[in-house]
């Protein structure tokens, strides 16, 4: 039964979760979230690379021939990639140090070219779109879910753009940073734990 | 041979026009790209090292050519005078260069600080060297002619517990810097006087 | 290759023999105490209050966790409580209380219960809780800071920070004998070298903990400082001061010789203690860790799978 | 920093895995067995070395004389992903033994953020060539190295009761966070 | 600009034409059906198909080392069209199947129950092998979790059951068992599987030579499966009906059951469900793994003969029997009499083996109806020899060749083949083995008055079986021991009319430990007979050789014999193998049994291009020290079933089958009498 397109932007908001019910892309999800500001940058650069490579790759579908479908994919996902880079380096320039080499890994993310591959060379362009936006609204939300937490109990604050911020410290001042959560080790057993979360909700 | 043709060809276009449109995007940032690599990476540091300049010592910065580079040298007006330099120099660190931007008073031939600009060391050990300042501070007040080391070598700087790697490539980079310093002298001398008007 | 000692089996009835998880918890739990005795007369009620907290949340937390997956309650095997009493005895007599609530979690929890309880666990779960709380809160674990209002008729200085920031020289003061009667600064359980060695040699005749794990460890320990020694004997210490500081008797008795993340078979045991000794050594001398027990455990306890796989082949393969 | 510091860096202190968080789609996938670990670990060594030195050589003397940085991107993916499919047609052709061990690999490689990440390294440590060939050998042995340990644990964990909602993956990433803790025992000996 | 849109048209365009070079020079011929399959199968290499990956299954499938069902994601339809693609049905390449090795003993379980372990490994990591149990299945199931295809289950005996309609041999089960007790094997695997040394094998199954797991088959019988019991039986003896007659079952003298009491009446039990599979009108389905196209020529279809043929057609092979009798079975026709083994049964076990589709072509004697260059040119790969040893020893003695006169085989085979023979009234069997006694007991019933058996040295020294030698003295057969046949006497016609013997009186024991008869001087005595037949034993016919061709290359022994490899039955041509009496000397029928066995997994070897080795840790006419007991506690006394047989009166004047089978009741209480020393604990009596 063929989706509507509101259809195919939700999915990815629950349904197909990244990295949470695809378990894909986790390296940029484990990389990245020592705060929830670099999780949402992450998020919004991804996403951005995944609306424009579903739009290009479903207007082109008829011109890519089969053999060759993968390198042309990763070419348009790559120039994506390096716009968004060049981009985030004039405006946006700290977070551009914070995200690091993860940005130009965008280009290895198993979302991307997965949706390139499994939707956007099968769909037209509109439900392409909402599903590259769906999919890429439901990362951001991820990463800046476990960026939150981690940053939380790490430093014991979240601060968002300077705008947003939130201290723990002002509601415990007894609390001590628990940094384990911003170190490698506790990037994975934090996403663990988060995911093995919404696997109980999924039950 | 007709399908190999064909494959041939939509790669060499595709990648022709991303390289077009690649292009075109980084001539329309480089400038914003290099402002900003500017303001963020080294100002942190100049300004901290030249706190309480009465000039935007990032504007205010003068080019000599040092070999087949070309160097900046960031000029900070103290008391109305443009006494004070910061530049950077680099020491092989753990994972790469880091970047140490030293301040040199031209009239004392002393340090007036150092910072670590850019640094791509282990989170929470070697990245101390730039949040924690009990490395840096220990170069201010230094005189020029001096060879830094950490005391582990025999030397008079006391290196970040767990990070000595680090901490010996933020005194390869100062000590660089004075060298730098000795040598480019007299052309900043002049430069400088620019500045000062 | 055919072994005769393999086929010695005996015919049923097979009856039980007696031993169970509870009588091993208790008998490790009780060799533990003759260094925690020692060691909360050191360090005076604080430290009763930490070993008590310790065991207490180790407990409530099995408890919980048990009711939240719905499993038959197990607390009564004691294995909680012996997680608690070794992650206690690590601490020092200082720790506030919600950090042992939360090493006890992390070590119950996350260390065991959710790989699905007792004998599945990959890692030693006090180890692993240990090294998490003081890769959090480094300060709260260093011994020097920690016990700084205690009064001690000895140097109250942690012995192998002495020896990493200055080198062998600086820990000549420090005579053997008084490091093994438990004049040293440390964990709770983890200074007075004599209960813990006499606990441990009560666990080995008694079979709860394997004596191949132990010997090797102390001897990779014993080996290692002994090559360091030699090759630099101003920067590193001999391993006689190896052998009685920091963590490693706890580490040889209580650590390395977990069940369920040690190997079983005797070659296997023996590069397993060999290894984590040379790595505990490794680590003191040329690693960032002021005491490389724990990381040892958990590295030896990480290729445990791999050396399991050295095994005589089972009988009954083919047909 | 001499080649030896270099060897441990990669392997232990900064693993590629553990350490940079790259690689990890591949780490989950094929380390449920010890065979597919150990496959996947030799493809991986194979194809970084290939892809570490070329992507370094193209950088240095294309991109970088002719003022392209910016390309590097797309550069390095094209030739990552020509690279693993030139491989894979020569094994399958002259070496079809090596090509049946870890040939059979490769078409995962092509999205392995490990390899390209290294490449990406590789650059912006500023390594030289032999350097950068080092590191790419040890990075990708580091890579093996911990899947090999992982899919050993994994083995184990397979058998034991776990709860339902941290089955598979979420325990999986659980145990991965305490390898990764395990790792921090090399730190500062380099 | 334009350098950037040069270096990517560049970078396209050398990737694309060396990637499209590439594809031409490197172009391997790839099977057109594997992107046919792979397309169909589910695209998640997921590996529960136990390949790495979906190609790696899309080509095993191709390679047909997996079957088309091989994918456990896809459904039915996608297997049928796989199915059509590879032109097969769905799933004919043999697949791996679980196999558990350990049913522990009954009460095994009581051991186990510790409390707080709940895994298999824990138990394992915990009491680390230090139980008093080392070996068997623990029980906690970590198999079953491992399982990912919902084919394990604890059954209510406490150990794993595997369903084996489930089973996709990926192997899982058996990497989860701490304890080695589950395996996964193709039936080839398992069919051609030789005892060895690191196996865990019960006394009876170490003695057996056709190496069948006893155990398992009384096990079978223990639980009422009798179908099962026929099919464990089966994969290692296809001459099961036979062998439960005629078996001398030297594993019954090793079960351990005898050391307390008597020991179980194992043969009696493989005969019961044997006749039961024959009495129930119906076949017990048998497994063949799929053709390979390979033929095999087997010259001799006796007991060794058929056995081979069996089991390399099980294997997938093409065997074809060449015999030189009007009708298979060799021995067991025409040297084993009726009243034994009668012909109707035998007839019906190798109509079930020829069913597999074994070609047979009797009648035809190599050498004489058709030669060995004729037949490798007609396209066999690989020749077996099991020709039986039918050549009759003859005394040495004056008078031999005289009428009345006969050889051992040679009138058996032609009683068994109804020729007419002209039968004496008093007889004079010369010979102490079981050829002797079947002659004696045959004469019996063929009318004769008075049969003597004349044999040298005392009923203690008597090869023949002891239930033979006594069924013997009930018939009222005379025994002349200690007798040694001097001249054979006659009259003018030719005619024997008596048989004259030294006396003898037992010396010193000789090199093989029995007493060495020494002649009497002047003691020679005249036996009154005028039929003497002459059963000392046999050695093989090879008049086939001498004929120019490969055959003469052939190693011969000293006794006639064909000298083979005794681990792999290879001669020293490569393509020819041999086993059974013409290789081993005059043996037991289940020794050539196993021979065929043995040779089939050689020429098996053989055929594939792998090197015919012996099996490691090959388990030959040896048993494993520490497996056989001094002492058994815990049993307490049962007698052992009595074997039914016809009372003398009703058998001594036709040649009704003598020995019956045992009821089930009987079969149920001697089952239960095994102790089931497998290999993990017995099942002592309570």
């Amino acid at each position: 039964m063929p989706k509507t397109i509101v259809q195919e932007f939700t999915k990815g908001l629950w349904q197909e979760l990244p990295p949470f019910r695809l378990v894909l892309g986790l390296c940029p999800v484990l990389g990245v979230t020592t705060s929830m500001e670099n999780g949402l940058g992450m998020g919004i650069a991804t996403t951005f690379v995944l609306v424009g490579s579903n739009l290009l790759i479903s207007m082109l579908r008829s011109v890519i021939p089969q053999k060759v479908r993968i390198a042309c994919f990763i070419i348009i996902i790559a120039a994506f990639v390096t716009i968004v880079e060049l981009l985030m380096q004039a405006y946006t320039y700290p977070l551009y140090l914070k995200l690091g080499v993860f940005i130009p890994l965008i280009v290895v993310n198993c979302i991307v070219l997965g949706r390139a591959e499994a939707f956007a060379y099968k769909n037209k362009i509109s439900s392409s779109m909402a599903d590259g936006l769906g999919i890429g609204i439901g990362f951001t939300m991820s990463l800046g879910a476990l960026g939150a937490v981690r940053e939380l109990l790490g430093h014991g604050s979240v601060t968002v753009w300077g705008d947003f911020s939130y201290n723990l410290l002002s509601a415990f001042p007894s609390f001590q940073p628990f940094s384990f959560m911003v170190q490698a080790p506790g990037a994975f057993i934090c996403l663990g734990l988060m995911l093995c979360l919404i696997n109980a909700i999924g039950d | 041979m007709n399908d190999m043709v064909k494959m041939v060809v939509v790669l060499t276009v595709l990648s022709s026009v991303a390289g077009g449109v690649l292009a075109a995007v980084n001539k329309g940032t480089a400038s914003q790209i290099e402002a900003q690599q500017l303001k963020f990476v080294k100002g942190p540091a100049i300004n901290a090292i030249l706190d309480g300049a009465s000039n935007d010592p990032i504007k205010d910065r003068i080019q000599i050519a040092d070999g087949a580079v070309e160097r900046s040298f960031f000029v900070g007006k103290f008391d109305g005078k443009a006494n004070t330099i910061a530049f950077e120099e680099f020491g092989k660190g753990f994972g790469g260069d880091i970047g140490v931007m030293v301040g040199v008073n031209i009239d004392s031939d002393k340090l007036v600080g150092a910072a670590v600009t850019v640094h791509t060391e282990t989170p929470g050990l070697g990245a101390k060297a730039k949040d924690d300042p009990s490395l840096v501070s220990q170069f201010k007040g230094l005189p020029v002619t001096d060879s830094l080391t950490v005391t582990k070598d025999g030397g008079q700087i006391n290196a970040i517990s767990g990070a000595t790697i680090t901490s010996r490539a933020v005194c390869v980079a100062v000590t660089k810097a004075m060298n730098t310093y000795q040598k480019m002298k007299p052309q900043i001398q002049e430069e400088i006087q620019k500045v000062g008007k | 290759m055919h072994s005769t000692l393999k086929l010695t089996v005996s015919h049923a009835p097979f009856w039980h023999n007696g031993s169970s998880i509870s009588s091993k918890s208790r008998n490790i739990l009780l060799a533990s105490l003759l260094a925690v005795v020692p060691g909360c007369f050191q360090y005076g009620m604080a430290a009763v209050g930490v070993v008590a907290m310790s065991i207490a949340s180790a407990i409530l937390w099995e408890l919980l966790i048990n009711f939240i997956s719905r499993r038959p309650i197990s607390v009564g095997d004691g294995n909680a409580a012996l997680i608690g009493m070794i992650f206690a005895m690590m601490l020092p007599a200082t720790t506030p209380w919600w950090a042992v609530v939360t090493g006890t979690f992390f070590a119950v929890v996350i260390g065991k219960e959710i790989f699905g309880g007792i004998g599945a666990n990959p890692f030693n779960p006090a180890v692993l809780a240990m090294t998490i709380v003081m890769l959090s809160w480094a300060d709260l674990f260093d011994f020097n800071s920690a016990l700084l209002n205690y009064q001690f008729d000895f140097n109250a200085v942690f012995p192998l920070v002495l020896s990493k920031a200055f080198g062998a020289h600086a820990v000549e003061p420090f005579a053997l004998t008084d490091l093994l009667f438990g004049k040293q600064i440390g964990g709770i359980g983890s200074t007075y070298g004599i209960g813990l060695i006499l606990g441990g040699v009560y666990l080995m005749f008694r079979g709860y903990i394997r004596w191949e794990i132990s010997v090797s460890f102390l001897a990779g320990i014993f080996a290692a400082a002994l090559g360091f020694n030699i090759l630099n004997p101003e920067l590193y210490a001999g391993p006689g001061f190896h052998l009685l500081t920091g963590y490693t008797l706890i580490g040889a008795f209580f650590l390395a010789t977990e069940d369920s993340s040690s190997p079983v078979n005797f070659i296997p045991m023996l590069i397993y203690g060999v290894l984590g000794g040379a790595l505990t050594v490794m680590i003191r001398n040329i690693g960032t860790h002021i005491d490389g027990v724990l990381y040892a455990v958990l590295i030896i306890n990480l290729v445990n799978p791999l050396l399991d796989k050295i095994r005589p082949k089972a009988i009954g393969k083919g047909v | 920093m001499g080649y030896f510091e270099l060897i441990i860096s990669c392997i232990f202190v900064n693993n590629i895995l553990l350490a940079q968080f790259l690689g990890n789609c591949p780490f989950l996938g094929t380390s449920k067995k010890m065979e597919t670990a150990v496959g996947m670990g030799m493809a991986v060594i194979f194809v970084l070395v290939m892809a570490g030195t070329i992507t370094w050589l193209v950088y240095t003397f294309i991109l970088v004389k002719f003022g392209l940085v910016y390309l590097r991107t797309i550069a390095f993916i094209v030739i990552i992903a020509s690279l693993v499919q030139f491989v894979e047609m020569f094994l399958k052709k002259s070496i079809p033994a090596l090509y049946a061990g870890l040939g059979i690999f490769l078409p995962l490689i092509t999205t392995n953020c490990a390899v390209m990440g290294v490449c990406v390294l590789n650059i912006d440590k500023e390594f030289t060539f032999l350097q950068a060939l080092v590191a790419s050998l040890f990075y990708a042995v580091g890579f093996g190295l911990a899947l090999v340990l992982f899919a050993g644990l994994r083995e184990r964990i397979l058998l034991a009761r776990v709860p339902r909602p941290l089955q598979d993956t979420s325990i999986a990433l659980i145990t991965a966070g305490m390898i990764s803790l395990a790792f921090f025992a090399f730190q500062g000996m380099v | 600009m334009v350098e950037s849109i040069l270096f990517t048209f560049a970078l396209g365009a050398v990737c694309g034409t060396i990637l499209s070079f590439a594809s031409k020079i490197f172009y391997v011929y790839e099977d057109p059906r594997i992107a046919k399959v792979e397309n169909l199968l589910a695209g998640a290499n997921c590996g529960g198909c136990g390949f790495a990956g979906c190609s790696a299954a899309a080509e095993a499938i191709v390679a047909e080392e997996a079957p088309a069902n091989a994918c456990i994601l896809v459904g039915t339809e996608s297997v049928s069209e796989i199915a059509i693609i590879m032109g097969s049905e769905a799933g004919t390449a043999e697949p791996l199947k679980s196999y558990n090795n350990c049913d522990g003993g009954i009460r095994a379980t009581d051991r186990f129950i510790y409390d707080g372990l709940n895994t298999c490994s824990a138990v394992t990591s915990f009491y680390g092998g230090k139980r008093d149990c080392s070996i068997g299945c623990l029980g906690f199931g970590d198999c079953v979790r491992a399982c990912g295809f919902d084919a394990l289950h604890i059954g209510s005996s406490g150990y794993p059951e595997v369903d084996k309609e489930k089973c996709v041999g990926c192997g899982a089960c058996e990497a989860a068992c701490p304890k080695s007790i589950l395996e996964v094997r193709t039936v080839s695997q398992r069919l051609l599987h030789l005892n060895a040394y690191d196996d865990a094998l019960a006394p009876c199954a170490q003695t057996c030579p056709a190496e069948i797991d006893i155990p398992r088959y009384i096990g079978h019988i223990r639980k009422g499966e009798y179908e099962a019991a026929v099919n464990t039986i089966r994969e290692r003896n296809p001459l099961l009906l036979a062998c439960g007659r005629v078996c001398p079952h030297p594993c019954e003298s090793y079960c351990r059951r005898g050391i307390e009491d008597e020991p179980v009446s194992i043969n009696q039990l493989k005969r019961f469900v044997a006749d039961y599979e024959m009495n129930s009108g119906k076949r017990i389905p048998i497994e063949c793994a799929p053709d390979t196209g390979k033929r095999v020529a087997v010259i001799g279809g006796g007991p060794a003969g058929l056995s081979c043929a069996f089991f390399l057609r099980r294997i997938g092979h093409h065997p074809e029997i060449f015999e030189a009798m009007p009708k298979l079975g060799g021995m067991l026709r025409y040297g084993i009499p009726e009243y034994r083994l009668p012909k109707k049964v035998l007839d019906w076990e190798i109509d079930g083996i020829l069913n597999l589709g074994i070609d047979d072509h009797t009648n035809v004697r190599l050498g004489v109806d058709f030669d060995f260059g004729s037949l490798i040119a007609s396209g066999f790969d690989a020749v077996f020899f099991s020709v039986g040893a039918w050549n009759d020893y003859n005394l040495g003695i004056p008078g031999e060749d005289l009428d009345g006169c006969f050889t051992g085989i040679d009138f058996l085979a032609k009683i068994g083949n109804n020729e007419k023979v002209s039968i004496g009234q008093r007889v004079a069997v010369i010979g102490g083995g079981n050829t002797a006694i079947d002659c004696c007991r045959t004469l019996l019933r063929k009318g004769v008055n008075k049969v003597y058996l004349v044999y040298r040295r005392t009923r203690k020294e008597m090869p023949a079986n002891e239930v033979e030698i006594v069924a013997s003295e009930h018939e009222g057969i005379e025994f002349v021991f200690l007798a040694a046949p001097n001249a054979v006497v006659g009259n003018e016609d030719n005619q024997v009319t008596g048989l004259e013997y030294l006396k003898m009186e037992l010396g010193e024991p000789d090199a093989s430990g029995r007493r060495r008869p020494v002649p009497i001087e002047g003691s020679e005595t005249v036996l009154d007979v005028d039929m003497i037949i002459t059963a000392i034993g046999q050695s093989p016919l090879l008049a086939f050789r001498g004929k120019g061709d490969r055959l003469d290359e052939l190693t011969i022994t000293r006794w006639n014999t064909f000298e083979v490899e005794p681990a792999t039955c290879q001669t020293n041509v490569p393509y020819i193998f041999a086993a059974g009496d013409s290789a081993t000397g005059p043996a037991l029928v289940v020794d050539a049994i196993g021979g065929g066995r043995k040779a089939a997994r050689s020429i098996d070897l053989f055929l594939s291009g792998k090197p015919v080795v012996a099996q490691p840790e090959f388990l030959l006419n040896k048993h494993i020290p520490g497996t056989i007991f001094e002492s058994v506690d815990g049993i307490v006394r049962k007698k052992r079933t009595e074997m039914p047989e016809l009372p003398v009166a009703a058998r001594i004047n036709n040649l009704n089958e003598v020995d019956l089978v045992i009821t089930e009741t009987d079969a149920l209480y001697e089952s239960d009498r095994c102790l089931n020393c497998c290999r993990i604990c017995y099942n002592a009596d309570s």
